[in-house]
């Protein structure tokens, strides 16, 4: 017989799950909710959600850090607090582009469930990010993904459905070989956590050489899997088609959370062998990311569509993170998060301004939503639209003082500074070729200013706003507010990321 | 003394502003009578000064502070010593002289106020030319009157190009660009001596730069002295940078007469003399010794070229350099005294000269052509007599201590040739006089015996207005007498100028120079009376002579110029532009770009939209990573 | 006062938003009050720097981003003064000589963010600060070569942007480099130059610094071989783009040598004359052969501005006060003139609509007050004594002699050279007789267009007769800097290169 | 015993598999792949994970086939598939070089071997005891969050399969007032 | 005996059968067969691991994983009953319309 095995509930630490419970409890409120009464308007859902999303917000905010919680399972440390808190600012500014219109504006805001669905989704990412368990990564992975494959389709267009398929199916690939690279890490030290893992390679540096084969291999399995989520080079190639087949601020969204989250994981598994100065690593690491960036930059360069310019230009905001995630500095890790927090209002920003000429039936071209032509004389027709778009790509850019130069000036920093303190020049390379790629992305963020600034504007029929509506304009006003006084809050900021990063070890 | 100094400096500048501001108005008399006032009272106030000079000793003001940065400082700073002040003099004489004779010449001009203002500007940077302390401020004045001479020789800048041909000058604005961007060159010289200078001695005020001279190295000093005398060719035209003088004759005469005979072309002379401390260093004797010989072969390099020519101005040009040539002939020679009373003899029988040939331009609508003329003595019957009498200074004529001006000077360098023993110099030197004496009364024989060609151009001649003429009487008196005050010259300006002495062999032999000289000069005139007193008869043969045709084409060297320096450069640059600028530098630039560019549009392919390949890229992409991580793994193991 | 920085720059920003509400008929009035205002601000600037006084003035210090060292620290010095004064006169100018209808109201707010972005930079004193200010400068400049120029204003506008970008972050690595240094040395982080200027850095550390900086400031100048940008820059932008873009945006990289190169890096940039100079070498000369190939009025004096840069950049690279504050001096004397040379073949293609300078000859007899105003432009432009471009050009000069005599001399060709670009430009449009009908007509410069020239033409000859009020905190300044690097420097070729002023040891 | 079991197990399992790649059939590549699962049943037994071989059996043999035979049905694909496959030869070496490098990998010595277990079986209680214990203890979390995912996915399936989805609210044209461009001067 | 290797090493080979399968797959319900096989691999792997080592957590691993595979299969079969409806395949083929 076994012994009934008692547990304390102070010992489980129940806090530490208190923000994913709230995001779980309210989804399913909104199911409860739906299924007494399937008539109530989208602004109800709307407005709960964004309420849930504040008491999260809040409940993220006020975790201590650094415990664990249910049997060392939860992980309530710096990085999992601030990442959470940038997914939940991003979800709290996505939420109400749902206002946009009336209920049957848009299919997928017809459903309750969507919003249902979101709040699992996000609450999948939390799992993600607050835990070093691989199965609990795993499996909040898996949660946070079937809720956004299912998300995109319910646009229900035939480039969501598109889109949704080509994703699902990669993802499934890419659930393969996250597994397949848990085994390895699983074969070699005999645990899914990775504190343990961590200790244990620690324990066996001595022949470290020996064991580079199969460690290698299990970061090469992983590298393919976070590789898929942040979208690296050739791993890349459903963002531009997904992006482009979801609605605008969906593509937007996906172009942050689900990469944040996915880059905290990727800290917490490489981070363990760059701490352990397997520099092959770090170099793996950097390389794919230069190609990714340099590669994708020149994709995004021809591209016709703004939309898939930005889903490009993502891919190459991904490679400049990654790289810096290489260093495992703890400047580096939080000049990651500053990257996000940054790219996270301005990339927003831009695709709600898609959104704002998203148009059903009324497609611009036979083939893209959002092409370069539809922004001609943008500044003439909307000026104040065009003057906030222009803003967001110049933020893009790294245009001072605009909020992304400060993420950029930090992330690029971290990396000279990490050339400097090892006297490597390889770094001061990808440095400079990190540099050489922004100004290669100027110019296809500046191809939009040109069009909305430069251009003559087209006949007064094409284009449409459909789209604006008070809510967007709150949101988007909002957005363009942060990112032009960056430069008051960067301050606080950098001290709040720089001490919860740091107070976890990184 | 100050005030007047600065009467003397500024009662130009003030003349020239006043009739600026009548530049773009109809013909006001009223600046014509302004600017001449002006210019007579800085020739007062330099007269007063040239006494005051003699009497109590040179004055020394200093206005401003102009440029300081570093250790530099450089001031408007004005010395009036014995040379600046006889530069001041003859300066203001003979502009005071033209101003005058510009109220008759230009009388029909619409730009008339527009022509004073630049003609007194001119005098004002002659002015800060000579009577600054310091070689900045000279240069100050040396660029000055670069703009003044490209503002006045272009003067009539409506007229359009024509072929060289036609006209050799091609346009007055040409002639203006070739005269600027020629002194330019020289510009640079004189710019680089005066960095030298400020590099070794830490200051550029004469005084200064002269007391250090001796602690100076020999290389310095030559290289100082070589530079100096660079910045001086330009100005006063010595080959090879001799080619705008001629040309500039296309500006109004009375610029001729001021600019490019008496005042401007003598302040490479200038400079020479007022360098003479450098110049004299035993260290830079070669240099000196070069001046000499470029001064003299310069000196029948333009006589040979005036024989031939035909144009009136220009054969008075011609003999303009010939004669800067004699003056650096003597400065080289390390005759100062007798360089600077070359200088101002020259300066008044040589603006003689050139007035009187605007006389005849202006009697004959503006013909220059002296195969034209002949016979003009009838109706012009002072200028007549004034150009005769300039033509006679300027062949030195004379004999025992009597004579016009140019006797006493040119001899003088004539002998100062001999007493070096430099006596290839001086045998060309003696054998320019001649020439000098046959293209002189060749011209006046040609202008005013003869036949009277112009009837056939229906051109009715006429005498200058009568206050012209008596304006011009001092320059004729002084073309006469100045030789005379040779002695109580050298008197005065050797106690600044190193006195230079004919040793007892020359100062023998001299009456025999002298009248070697005369002779050739005599010989020269007897010559032209016997080939062109009777009218013109022209000898085809000749004409078509190599030596003839070499001789009027100014040795070719302005084709050579234009083949050779301006159709190269000019190609040069637009391949610099079309092939280099454009297709080099920016190409690359660009095709940086339409690289990234092709090289996205390929990558770009590889997005087939097909999920199938989406899905090998990835598993592909596993692969790439794998060999990824072997690179990095040898990398790390190469950096242990 | 101690705010007036504070007020100098972010006057016309406050300006330029309340910009947005005045009405579009009366902009230009606004546009021209405010500039007025500034410019004022910047004499006051001027009466109440105490020119005795080598150091930084108007000091202010407030930490932005205390974290990573960034603050807000400005403060001017003499070299950096007239630069402040000329750029807010060269905007006051241009928009009074401003003469577009289309969008005017965009115009001149977008020149009054220009402005703040010009003062941004000559005032800042934290490199990141300067950096911020630097590359915002761009957008401005972006918007009005785009939105008002000639017909391949895209392609000038972008080419412009990405060619500048591209140069300063590469500058940014270096800067972040420093930051680093300073930062393991002392163990905080400033981005603060003065903070910089006493970090002593290794020399192989310096050598790649001084390149980092260099392309960065070498492409906005810009030198040879990155000079491309310009011509298309100046050739498509409305006139006072190009006014502004050649008096003042261009100065940016010549000051940036000042402010950071030569005393951040003493050794290396001793070490560099001869690569730069030659750089600059060519850049004088064979710019000046491109200016002398162009039919476009406008090419030739944008050629002109790359050629007389180069001087900029062998007086800056002079080691020594007379050099340098030359060189200084003659960024200002190039900023007015050039800007009065854009300015003036503005006018002419707002009455022609061409700039070729086939299409014109005899405007001397149609357009005397152009023509005069030009002509004293001109002359500025080829060095002439007593006026502006004569000081700085002989001091630049002159300063590189102690360098190179032989260099020099071809870098003295650009008085030369310049002669004859500038001349042949003046012989074909203004001499001549009237070859077109068109021009036949020509009015002569209006009133609004002399109220914008006039100043110029006696700033010109003031400055040209009596530089010393400006000469004198410029050399204050910069005797300091060289004394500075002469004290910072490591190797003994540097020690013996950098001149410290006689009068300067003195003082000591 | 174990080893003819095992490579009795192991080679069907990989010829089933084949079959269920290479098949042009769906019915027979849907049954291959069932009785692979099975099979792989049979091996987690071997390997004493009985609870996971019941699981296998019940929710992929059971659930999952089961859906996947309704879906063939639906896509009423009794018949043989027609696949264009381009290039067979970049797919088998894609697949086998992957599979070298996973033989490769895991072909490597273990470091593990020292590392006692943490959650080791417990003592004498059989192999769905100490999955319990596991499982709702340590793995109670990610057990909660799994039936989420599995609320997600039923959600999902109902949502994307629903009739709602039949027209698009997305693209079709509707009665709603639109701020042309232009229409706020 | 059996070690573990012989587990692992049958793990990848049929993981490796597993993405032939995807990647040659142009049917998405039989592509969708094709990653269940790669799970099943992993499983495999998980449960040997998991026997060698003595502990749960590969076991666990194993029972999450059939979890998702069987969450998947209902994601993805909406997925495809949305296709064939609207476009009547399941021919990724005929999915190209996002390219480039």
């Amino acid at each position: 017989m076994l012994e009934p095995i008692s547990v304390s509930l102070e010992s489980l630490n129940l806090i530490t799950l208190s923000p994913m419970l709230i995001a779980i409890v309210g989804a399913l409120l909104i199911l409860v909710i739906d299924l007494f009464k399937d008539t109530l308007d989208k602004t109800l859902y709307v407005m709960l959600t964004m309420l849930i999303l504040f008491i999260d917000i809040g409940a993220t905010y006020s975790l201590n850090i650094n415990e664990r919680g249910f049997f060392d399972l939860l992980l309530a440390d710096g990085l999992s607090v601030v990442s959470q808190l940038i997914i939940l600012l991003a979800s709290l500014f996505f939420v109400p582009l749902a206002l946009t219109a009336s209920n049957k504006r848009f299919h997928e805001y017809a459903y309750p469930e969507y919003f249902a669905l979101f709040l699992f989704m996000v609450a999948g990412f939390q799992f993600m990010v607050s835990t070093d368990n691989l199965i609990l990564i795993f499996v909040g992975l898996e949660t946070a993904s079937l809720s956004l494959y299912t998300l995109i389709a319910m646009h229900n267009t035939r480039g969501a459905h598109e889109a949704a398929v080509k994703y699902f199916t990669m993802g499934a690939l890419a659930a393969g070989f996250f597994l397949m690279g848990s085994v390895a890490i699983y074969a070699l030290t005999g645990s899914v956590e990775l504190y343990e893992i961590a200790k244990i390679l620690q324990s066996q540096g001595a022949d470290e050489s020996a064991l580079m084969l199969p460690m290698m291999g299990g970061v090469v399995l992983m590298l393919v899997a976070v590789g898929f989520k942040v979208s690296l080079f050739p791993f890349h190639m459903w963002t531009p088609d997904v992006y482009e087949g979801s609605s605008a601020p969906m593509a937007g969204y996906m172009s942050i959370v689900p990469k944040l989250a996915m880059v905290v994981v990727a800290m917490r598994i490489f981070g363990i062998y760059i701490n352990l100065d397997i520099e092959a690593v770090s170099y793996l690491i950097i390389i794919i990311a230069v190609i990714t960036m340099t590669l994708s930059n020149m994709m995004a360069l021809v591209q016709k569509d703004v939309k898939r310019m930005l889903a490009y230009s993502s891919i190459s905001h991904a490679g400049f993170v990654m790289a810096a995630l290489a260093l495992g500095t703890t400047k580096a890790n939080s000049s990651i998060f500053l990257y996000y927090a940054m790219f996270m209002v301005t990339n927003l920003g831009a695709f709600a301004m898609l959104w704002i000429s998203q148009h059903k039936k009324k497609h611009f071209d036979e083939r893209y939503d959002h092409p370069f032509e539809k922004f001609s004389g943008m500044i003439s027709v909307s000026p104040m639209a065009a003057v906030i778009m222009g803003i967001f790509m110049l933020s893009l850019a790294g245009v001072p003082p605009f909020s992304l130069f400060w993420g950029k000036l930090y992330l690029i920093s971290s990396v000279v500074d990490f050339a400097v303190a090892t006297a490597e020049t390889k770094y001061i390379v990808l440095a400079i070729l990190m540099v050489l790629n922004s100004a290669i992305a100027a110019y296809y963020y500046l191809k939009l200013v040109v069009y909305m600034f430069l251009k003559a504007p087209l006949a007064s029929d094409t284009v449409v706003y459909a789209n604006q509506s008070r809510p967007l304009n709150v949101v988007i006003g909002v957005l363009a507010m942060v990112t032009i006084t960056s430069i008051f809050y960067v301050q606080p900021l950098l001290e709040f990321i720089t001490y919860l990063v740091s107070s976890s070890g990184y | 003394m100050e005030n007047l100094v600065y009467i003397a400096l500024f009662a130009p500048l003030a003349g020239s502003l006043f009739a600026a501001l009548f530049g773009m108005s109809k013909k006001n008399i009223i600046t014509g009578i302004v600017t001449s006032t002006l210019i007579f009272i800085s020739f007062v106030a330099s007269a007063i000064l040239f006494s005051h000079v003699m009497t109590v000793g040179p004055v020394h003001v200093r206005m401003m502070d102009w440029i300081m940065a570093g250790d530099m400082l450089i001031p408007f700073g004005f010395l009036v010593d014995q040379i600046s002040v006889t530069m001041m003099t003859v300066v203001t004489l003979v502009s005071t002289v033209v101003h005058i004779y510009s109220n008759g010449y230009m009388d029909h001009d619409k730009s008339f106020n527009r022509f004073f203002s630049y003609l007194s500007a001119f005098v004002f940077s002659m002015m800060v030319l000579v009577m600054s302390d310091n070689f900045l401020g000279l240069f100050i004045g040396w660029e000055g009157v670069g703009v003044c001479s490209w503002l006045l020789i272009g003067f009539w800048y409506h007229k359009e190009d024509v072929s060289r041909e036609v006209n050799p000058s091609i346009s007055p604005s040409w002639a203006a660009n070739e005269a600027f961007i020629m002194n330019r060159i020289a510009d640079l010289g004189m710019l680089v001596g005066i960095f030298i200078l400020y590099w070794n001695v830490g200051s550029l005020q004469y005084d200064v730069v002269f007391a250090a001279l001796p602690n100076l190295s020999d290389g310095i000093l030559v290289a100082a002295a070589v530079a100096l005398f660079i910045g001086a060719m330009g100005k006063s035209a010595q080959f090879p940078l001799h080619t705008w003088l001629t040309d500039a004759m296309e500006g109004p005469t009375p610029v001729s007469a001021l600019i490019h005979a008496a005042t401007m072309v003598t302040a490479g002379v200038f400079l020479v003399i007022r360098a003479n401390p450098l110049y004299s260093m035993e260290a830079v004797h070669w240099v000196s010794y070069f001046i000499a010989a470029l001064g003299t072969f310069v000196a029948v390099f333009a006589a040979s070229m005036a024989l031939v020519n035909r144009d009136l101005k220009r054969i008075i040009a011609f003999s303009t350099l010939s004669q800067l040539g004699y003056m650096f002939a003597a400065a080289g020679l390390g005759a100062y005294w007798i360089a600077l009373f070359h200088l101002a003899a020259h300066a008044f029988f040589k603006a003689l000269l050139f007035l009187g040939a605007g006389n005849v331009m202006h009697a004959m609508d503006g013909e220059l052509d002296i195969f034209k003329m002949g016979g003009l003595k009838k109706v012009m019957r002072w200028t007549y007599l004034y150009m005769g009498v300039a033509s006679l200074a300027l062949s030195g004529i004379g004999i025992a201590g009597i004579g016009f001006a140019g006797y006493f000077s040119k001899d003088a360098i004539i002998e100062v040739a001999f007493n070096e023993h430099t006596y290839v110099l001086w045998t060309i030197l003696v054998l320019t006089a001649g020439l000098t004496a046959f293209y002189s009364f060749r011209q006046v024989f040609l202008t005013f015996h003869g036949n009277e060609r112009y009837h056939a151009l229906g051109i009715h001649p006429h005498e200058m207005y009568g206050y012209v003429l008596v304006a011009l009487s001092p320059l004729a008196i002084l073309a006469v007498v100045a030789g005379f005050y040779k002695d109580w010259f050298e008197h005065f300006v050797t106690k600044l100028l190193p006195e230079y002495h004919m040793s007892e062999h020359t100062h023998h032999i001299a009456w025999i120079l002298g009248l070697l000289v005369i002779a050739f000069a005599v010989g020269g005139i007897v010559l032209a009376y016997i080939k062109y007193n009777r009218g013109l008869k022209r000898n085809e043969k000749l004409e078509r002579s190599f030596v003839y045709r070499l001789l009027s084409n100014q040795y070719y060297i302005p084709i050579f110029y234009e083949k050779t320096i301006s159709k190269p450069y000019a190609a040069l640059s637009r391949f610099s532009w079309g092939t280099v600028d454009q297709k080099v530098v920016d190409a690359t630039v660009d095709g940086i770009g339409k690289f990234i560019k092709t090289t996205g549009d390929t990558t770009r392919k590889i997005q087939t939209g097909n999920l199938s390949d989406y899905l090998r890229w990835m598993a592909g992409g596993a692969l790439l990573l794998v060999a990824i991580a072997f690179v990095a793994f040898k990398l790390s193991q190469g950096a242990h | 006062m101690d705010g007036i920085l504070t007020i100098l720059l972010f006057f016309p920003l406050l300006a330029g938003l309340l910009g947005f509400v005045v009405n579009k008929d009366s902009i230009r009035a606004y546009g021209i009050a405010v500039a007025s205002i500034e410019f004022l601000l910047s004499l006051w600037l001027w009466m109440s720097f105490d020119v005795t006084h080598a150091g930084f003035q108007f000091v202010e210090n407030i930490p932005l981003v205390s974290d990573f060292g960034i603050s807000y620290y400005v403060g001017v010095d003499g070299i950096s003064l007239f630069i402040i004064i000329m750029a807010t006169l060269m905007t006051l100018i241009g928009i009074i000589a401003l003469n577009i209808k289309k969008d005017i109201k965009n115009l001149i707010i977008t020149l009054l963010f220009l402005e703040v972005a010009m003062v941004g930079v000559f005032i800042s004193l934290d490199a990141i600060l300067f950096y911020l200010f630097w590359e915002f400068s761009l957008v401005p400049m972006l918007y009005i070569i785009g939105a008002w120029g000639g017909e391949r204003r895209l392609y000038a506008a972008i080419k412009f942007f990405l060619y500048t970008f591209t140069g300063s972050l590469i500058m940014l690595v270096g800067m972040l480099y420093v930051a680093y240094v300073y930062h393991s040395v002392s163990g905080s982080w400033s981005f603060a130059i003065t903070d910089w200027y006493a970090l002593i850095l290794p020399l192989d550390v310096e050598k790649w610094l001084f390149w980092a900086f260099f392309l960065g400031f070498a492409i906005k100048v810009p030198m040879f071989p990155f000079h491309t940008w310009l011509p298309y820059a100046h050739g498509q932008a409305p006139t006072v783009g190009s006014v502004i873009l050649a008096a003042v945006l261009l100065k940016m990289g010549t000051y940036g040598f000042i402010r950071f190169s030569l005393p951040m890096f003493p050794d290396a940039s001793v070490l560099y004359i001869t690569p730069v100079a030659i750089l600059a070498i060519i850049m004088i000369i064979y710019t000046a052969m491109v200016a002398y190939a162009q039919e476009d009025m406008k090419q030739t004096i944008a050629y002109s501005s790359v050629s007389h840069m180069g001087v900029i950049i062998i007086g800056t690279f002079a080691m020594n006060a007379e050099g340098i504050t030359g060189s200084v001096f003659l960024m200002l004397s190039h900023g007015i003139v050039s800007g009065a040379l854009f300015l003036l073949v503005g006018s002419i293609y707002d009455r022609r609509h061409t700039k070729l300078m086939s299409e014109f000859g005899g405007l001397a007899s149609v357009m005397p007050k152009y023509a005069v105003i030009y002509g004293i432009m001109l002359m500025a432009s080829v060095g002439l004594p007593l006026t502006i471009g004569f000081v700085g050009e002989y001091l630049s000069l002159a300063g590189f002699y102690k360098i190179s005599p032989i260099m020099t001399v071809l870098a003295g060709t650009s008085i030369i050279l310049g002669a004859v670009y500038m001349l042949n430009l003046y012989k074909r449009s203004f001499f001549g007789p009237v070859t077109h009908e068109a021009n036949a007509t020509l009015n002569d410069l209006d009133g609004k267009e002399l109220a914008a020239l006039v100043p110029l033409v006696l700033i010109v000859v003031w400055l040209g007769v009596y530089p010393k009020p400006v000469l004198v905190p410029i050399d204050n300044s910069v005797k300091a800097l060289t004394s500075f690097m002469h004290e910072k420097a490591q190797t003994r070729v540097a020690k013996a290169t950098i001149v410290v002023s006689k009068k300067n040891k003195e003082m000591k | 015993m174990v080893m003819i079991a095992f490579y009795f197990f192991a080679v069907l399992i990989t010829l089933l598999f084949l079959v269920t790649v290479m098949s042009k059939n769906v019915l027979y590549a849907m049954t291959s792949l069932a009785a692979g699962m099975v099979l792989i049943s049979g091996l987690f037994f071997i390997l004493g994970a009985d609870f996971l071989g019941a699981v296998q059996l019940i929710v992929y043999v059971g659930a999952v086939m089961a859906l996947y035979s309704f879906a063939m049905m639906f896509f009423d694909m009794s018949k043989d598939v027609k696949e264009k496959n381009g290039s067979a030869a970049t797919v088998f070496v894609l697949g086998g070089a992957i599979a070298l490098m996973l033989v490769v990998v895991f072909s490597a010595p273990v470091i593990g071997q020292g590392v006692s277990s943490l959650y080791p079986e417990a003592a004498g209680a059989t192999n769905p005891q100490a999955v319990g214990l596991v499982l709702f203890t340590k793995y109670l979390v990610p057990f909660e969050v799994a039936a989420v995912m599995l609320l997600v996915a039923m959600i999902s399936g109902i949502i994307l399969a629903g009739k709602k989805m039949d027209a698009s609210l997305s693209t079709t044209e509707e009665e709603i007032p639109e701020m042309t461009q232009g229409g706020e001067k | 005996m059996i070690g573990l290797g012989h587990y692992l090493i049958l793990s990848g080979i049929l993981f490796s059968i597993g993405l032939v399968g995807v990647l040659r797959r142009k049917n998405l319900l039989m592509l969708f067969f094709a990653t269940e096989i790669m799970l099943n691999a992993v499983n495999i792997a998980f449960a040997a691991i998991s026997n060698h080592y003595h502990d749960m957590a590969g076991q666990m691993f194993a029972f999450f994983v059939i979890a998702v595979a069987a969450s998947e299969v209902a994601v993805g079969l909406g997925l495809l009953v949305i296709l064939y409806k609207k476009y009547g395949t399941l021919d990724l083929d005929a999915y190209t319309v996002m390219r480039g």
